[in-house]
């Protein structure tokens, strides 16, 4: 596959990671921003190539694990009313909310979808006029164009049987969130590669320079993910302070505009709510007051739905990357993927998942 | 005129709940559509039961059941998948498949066109197999009760003499052997199922019927450990479930496991693992390790070129018993762990 | 998050009003919207991410990306 | 900690799709729930085929779907239906039950409280049947895909040495034996999925094994000509067909008809003939006239008291072959006609 | 089963058809008006009992049989519609409509349902609060009371979501018409015994009169058929006019006044056509104007459905008592219960259907 | 037509505001409305269509009326 089996060249990997060692003299604790890398790092045993003192650090790059539980409840809500149908990508099915999840609620009854795309959910709004169709539409920067191309489509098709239940984050806050909070160990942060394809490398600048933290804008294969690595120790270790892009193939300083102004047109910028880690000033994307025939909330009567995590839980240190997943009580104990507690341990993307999944050498429960 | 000559099925062209009540209808059904299909001497009887002459040695016994959606899809259909399926299942268990059962539950107004279709598949699926359909039934269930169509074959397989496969026989040592790429009906099924995001796509099922390949191996080495066709939870589950049963680890080496090449971009797209997905004209064998390379030549040169792809993929350690783990080709290692269930894509 | 592959567009086409495509990836073709790659044309490669196209892949840079990585191996 | 130490099969209290797809889930539903229940050697390989041990003879081999609403009824559930049914059709084919295959579609959502409900009573029904379940499938289906559950078993039977039963065997003289009474399950069902306008009724499914009655007729003359449970499309359809096959008239007395005064009275209140509805635990057997009377006392004292109201009911004649007539008190005749299907209720 | 045993005494049977020999001196044709005999008569082939000279001719008392091709293709329209249910008497699944019947509507995925009693289809409508539920009341007087009050029973609980599809006969108009139709061979009749249990016996008295005809009220059970039969002849032997009741034990003269009033409030009286017969006046019931709410011809949508019956059926001569049904030349053929062309094929009351069902000496297509 | 069958009143309840009972038919038992017959008591039989019971059965008369032709019997 072009643009991906030459950056799964295993030889090329064991030369990055010689350079790296090279490169390393002191430890160094690095966040990996997004869970699609913390996906990678593990399924290719990444993690096993670097030298003993970096650390990395998974953040809350996960859409999927950072929706809170009151906007699953509400989904599941609407999908239990007689007469709807809710669209949802295939890995919001099993993300727990207060009480079951997606997949539970179709079990009793709810009509619910998996699609790959917004415009299969618009697409079944059109094939079902008689059912009022939502999507849960969630995601990072790199969702919203597609999200709000959706809704755009359907105002200018005037589909009154569609509508969204937005759940929608936006990456700085959250690393700001991060480096402003006590006792953060981050030193560095792996940028994600396709929240900068649509944002540009632009928006990192400030927050590199305010925290002097510097940021390597990365892809998600192993040769991307383990130079980046390489340019950020290297950057540590030289005491720069900046924001480099080592995934140029696919991010531009300037990223998408095209893809930005759709998103600005439908969605505007709101305090919101990061499950495990709480409200983040201007962290997230709501429906603009023009879009508001289309929002679901507006549309379905959802009180009483407001709901918290749970407490033996502790998917906010792991988002904020004050512990690594194995170091939660819960996790491969009564935190399973398959009656996860948490959030992070239903996503592939999520980190107590990704190490549960594809960690040998993670002391407990098991080793290998 | 005969008075009990039934109407041409013509006048229906939809499945009624009549067809499954045992009455005029139903009889018709099997009169017109099944027995002239599937004709052998067993079902001409008409009894509720066929008499099968006598074995000579021990026999297999499997079931299962078939709910594939769309009911054709590219590479198949639900009447060749559920010969294949249940021809594979008497194949790996060492077993010369014989005899079949089948048990119909149709949605009322299914199309009797496509019923046909489907009958018509299973026919030549068995033919192909060399085992006949000698006995069955057909319900039908209201309409939004069941999915269209789902058929549950049971199978009679002749035990092959000196042969014992059991799924607790692996020793370390055991190399591991697959027949073919990973994966197939399972991607080609998911997409299929979405077509306004998959079109054109070159996946297709594997469906295929091993019973040759199984002999071919058998008859290079009657000793093989132990057999399982991959079907649902892919080679992840199979690795799991033997790993399990014989209390030892399985080591693989990932850049020997055979993924199609547009599989794999199907999989990568949707996030899904191929080692995850159902086969279902795969089979997985362990072997001890000084008849692996001869069995994995005797599936090679199978004529039928089911393991035309056949590879040998790893090796069972004594380290880590119940549990599978990859060797990347970067020299790091994670788990395979056996997958959880439903398969779904992420998007994110 | 935001699994994104990259694939080449194979054709172009309207539909409901937006510019949509077939991205091979391997034999596997998906559909996607290009509305966010309005330049791009087929025979391109482009990055996709639920059914969007959301960057035109820049050859240029990745074939020097990669001589510098695959220069290590001559090392 | 075993890391493959399943959950509490309590966490999920309804069957979720995962079930179905061949990972965690369902090892769990196999492990915690059919094993235990169904338990025997064959099973416990966890092999996808059972290898059973040689018979000496020929085979009766069959299958049938199980699609019944309500699952629990009066006299019965789906399980001990499954069971009694192919275990019924192994023995009007003259052959001693012995194994069965169980293939499970279950929808999405339903309580495992309730299907472990069903496999308790199908072990009940296995046991007491004298046949082991020893292979088996599960499959989940989604929710509105198939109504609750569908069950098919398929059984295999040794066949009795001498015996020769089939439909084709009728002979002019013939007498007809029923072996109780009739549309017992069928009225039973009909009025149960009705329950606004039918409560308290005393209606019960008749469904029970026939193994023991038929060896009793068996031991008392191997020469029956022919024998059939008579299940869907009931006494009218059984006997239909066996006059279409063996090219003959069958008359019925319609005094001599065994029915359930309670199944008479839903009847009469119906409209519904029960000639026509299904039963699940009464046979038909064909018998040369001199051997009638003997056979008749046979079933009649069969231990298990399966036979306890047997009659005979009519005779197999040389004219109108292929027709059904009824003879009845008022000696005037009418024609006995295949049901057509579905048993719809009049109301005027 | 008492009262419905003793009515079937074999000797007692024979003893009746003997005295009904003793008493017949020539030819007569007499018409068993309701269905509900027919099936009686050819179930216990007590035709076969009669003297030479009695014929039995077949009439049009089966209202499932009468309801016309337009109401069928109605319901099925209103089945065929999404949300909508339609709840139906078992015999009615099977009348052909112009282009199918009811029961291949609910196989293409209508929402078609059997009752026993109109209490059923309102106890649907509670229950299916989010569908419109319609009932397709069809029947004669006798089943008149138990429609009428479901409807009046709507009204009552202002149940919005329950309709009515009214196919309503009376009988005496149409005795009327056939005694008055050209080529009538009718010298007596039978009356039917539980339209007259609502009726009463009185409505016959002016017919007998004005067309010189007795009518005997019969009951269904092989005594009560034999013994009006006998009586009737008696009558006709001795060209006395007049009704009498040979069904005392379930009919008296004035009927049954409570259940005539609640039909006088739900339903009036209307010219309606007959299937195969074609337009009788006031010879059935349509809702009053106050229950209109409850009418599911104002609530539905069912313009363009009007279509006739099917050329071949010769089911107004079967109905009217012109011919017998195995004088009708698709009978057997082209026209079976499974594949009926015509609705007395349908019902088991219908007089093409019972014979085609018990009669081993209709010469034509078979014997026995 | 109008199939309507004679069963015995076992029970008798108000159900929204209508008068139910149960009415048995052999061991068999059917939910019917009594509207109709406004005085039948339990114990009482009355006949039954399309759950609606529409007359109380005349014992006397019956019970006359088989007497007549059972009186045949004896001819
Ligand atoms: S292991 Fe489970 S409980 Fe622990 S932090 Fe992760 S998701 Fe939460
Ligand atoms: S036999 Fe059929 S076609 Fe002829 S009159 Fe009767 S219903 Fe009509
Ligand atoms: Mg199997
Ligand atoms: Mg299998
Ligand atoms: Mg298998
Ligand atoms: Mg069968
Ligand atoms: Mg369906
Ligand atoms: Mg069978
Ligand atoms: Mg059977
Ligand atoms: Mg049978
Ligand atoms: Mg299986
Ligand atoms: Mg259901």
């Amino acid at each position: 596959m072009k643009y991906i089996d030459e950056y799964r060249d295993a030889e090329v990997v064991r030369r990055i990671a010689e350079r790296l060692a090279q490169a390393t003299t002191r430890p160094w604790t690095i966040m990996e921003i997004c869970g699609g890398q913390t996906h990678s790092i593990l399924r290719y045993g990444l993690d096993q190539l670097l030298p003993e003192g970096i650390s990395l650090v998974h953040g809350p790059g996960c859409p999927v694990c950072v929706t809170s539980v009151k906007t699953i409840d509400r989904a599941i809500a609407i999908a239990s009313k007689p007469g709807t149908l809710l669209a949802a990508f295939g890995d919001m099915l099993r993300v727990p909310g207060s009480s079951g999840d997606l997949a539970a609620a179709r079990s009793r009854g709810g009509d619910v979808r998996f699609v790959f795309s917004p415009l299969e959910a618009l697409q079944l709004a059109r094939e079902n006029p008689h059912k009022e169709v939502v999507f849960l539409a969630v995601g990072f920067e790199t969702t919203a164009p597609g999200n709000a191309m959706a809704v755009r489509q359907a105002a200018r098709e005037g589909l009154m049987n569609f509508s969204v239940l937005v759940s929608h984050f936006l990456v700085p806050p959250a690393m700001e969130a991060i480096l402003a909070s006590s006792g953060n160990r981050i030193q560095g942060f792996l940028g994600a590669g396709h929240v900068c394809t649509v944002t540009g490398t632009e928006p990192y600048l400030p927050i590199a320079r305010k925290f002097q933290t510097p940021v390597v804008v990365a892809g998600f294969e192993p040769v991307d993910l383990l130079s980046a690595i390489l340019r950020l120790v290297q950057m540590l270790e030289e005491e720069l302070v900046g924001v480099e892009n080592a995934y140029g193939r696919v991010v531009e300083p300037q990223g998408n505009p095209a893809a930005a102004a759709v998103v600005r047109e439908v969605f505007e910028v709101a305090d919101v709510a990061w499950r495990g880690i709480g409200v983040i000033p201007a962290s997230g994307l709501v429906l603009r007051e023009s879009f508001r025939e289309w929002d679901a909330l507006r549309k379905f009567e959802l009180g009483g739905v407001d709901t918290a995590d749970d407490v033996r839980c502790r998917s906010g240190d792991v988002l904020a990357g004050r512990i690594t997943p194995d170091s939660c009580d819960a996790f491969g104990r009564e935190c399973r993927p398959e009656h996860p507690l948490g959030a992070p341990m239903v996503s592939g993307e999520g980190a107590c998942a990704a190490y549960y999944r594809y960690r040998c050498s993670s002391a407990k429960p098991f080793s290998c | 005129m005969d008075r009990h000559c039934p109407l041409p099925l013509e006048n229906h062209d939809t499945v009624q709940l009549a067809h499954g009540a045992g009455g005029r209808l139903a009889d018709e059904l099997l009169g017109k559509l099944f027995m002239p299909l599937l004709h052998n001497r067993f079902l001409a009887r008409r009894d509720d039961q066929a008499l099968l002459p006598a074995f000579s040695g021990k026999l297999a016994f499997t079931t299962d059941s078939y709910v594939v959606t769309p009911l054709f899809f590219p590479g198949g259909d639900i009447g060749s998948l559920s010969v294949h399926g249940t021809v594979n299942d008497l194949a790996v268990g060492g077993a010369v498949p014989r005899y079949l059962s089948a048990g119909f539950v149709l949605e009322e107004g299914f199309p009797i066109a496509e019923l046909e279709r489907v009958v018509r598949s299973m026919a030549a699926a068995a033919r192909e197999c060399g085992v006949e359909v000698v006995t069955g039934d057909t319900k039908v269930v209201g309409r939004g009760q069941c999915d269209g169509m789902f058929i549950t074959t049971s199978g009679i397989g002749e035990l092959r003499d000196g042969v014992d496969l059991s799924c607790s026989n692996l020793r370390p040592g055991d190399r591991i052997i697959v027949s073919g790429t990973l994966g197939d009906h399972g991607i080609a099924l998911l997409t299929a199922r979405h077509g306004l995001s998959f079109t054109g796509s070159a996946l297709r099922s594997d469906s295929a019927p091993l019973h040759r390949l199984v002999a071919a191996m058998l008859d290079r080495y009657r000793g093989v450990h132990a057999m399982r066709d991959a079907t649902r939870g892919g080679l992840s589950a199979v690795l799991n479930e033997l790993a399990s049963a014989s209390a030892v680890g399985i080591v693989l080496q990932e850049d020997t496991l055979p993924v199609d090449s547009a599989v794999r971009g199907a999989a990568e797209l949707l996030g899904i693992d191929p080692l995850e997905v159902a086969n279902e004209g795969k089979l997985v064998a362990v072997v001890p390790q000084g008849e692996a390379e001869g069995v994995l030549e005797a599936m090679r040169t199978c004529p039928d070129g089911t393991g035309r792809n056949a590879a040998l993929v790893g090796e069972v350690v004594q380290e880590h018993p119940g549990m599978v783990v990859m060797e990347t080709g970067f020299g790091s290692r994670r788990i395979v762990e056996m997958p959880l269930g439903e398969q779904l894509p992420r998007i994110c | 998050m935001c699994l994104a592959i990259p694939g080449k567009v194979t054709s172009i086409e309207k539909e409901n009003g937006l510019r949509m495509g077939l991205v091979a990836i391997n034999g596997s073709m998906t559909r996607a919207c290009l509305e966010y790659v309005p330049d791009i044309e087929v025979g391109q490669y482009t990055i996709v991410h639920a059914g969007f196209a959301l960057k035109v892949i820049d050859e240029e840079e990745a074939r020097e990306s990669l001589e510098i990585w695959k220069g290590l191996l001559g090392e």
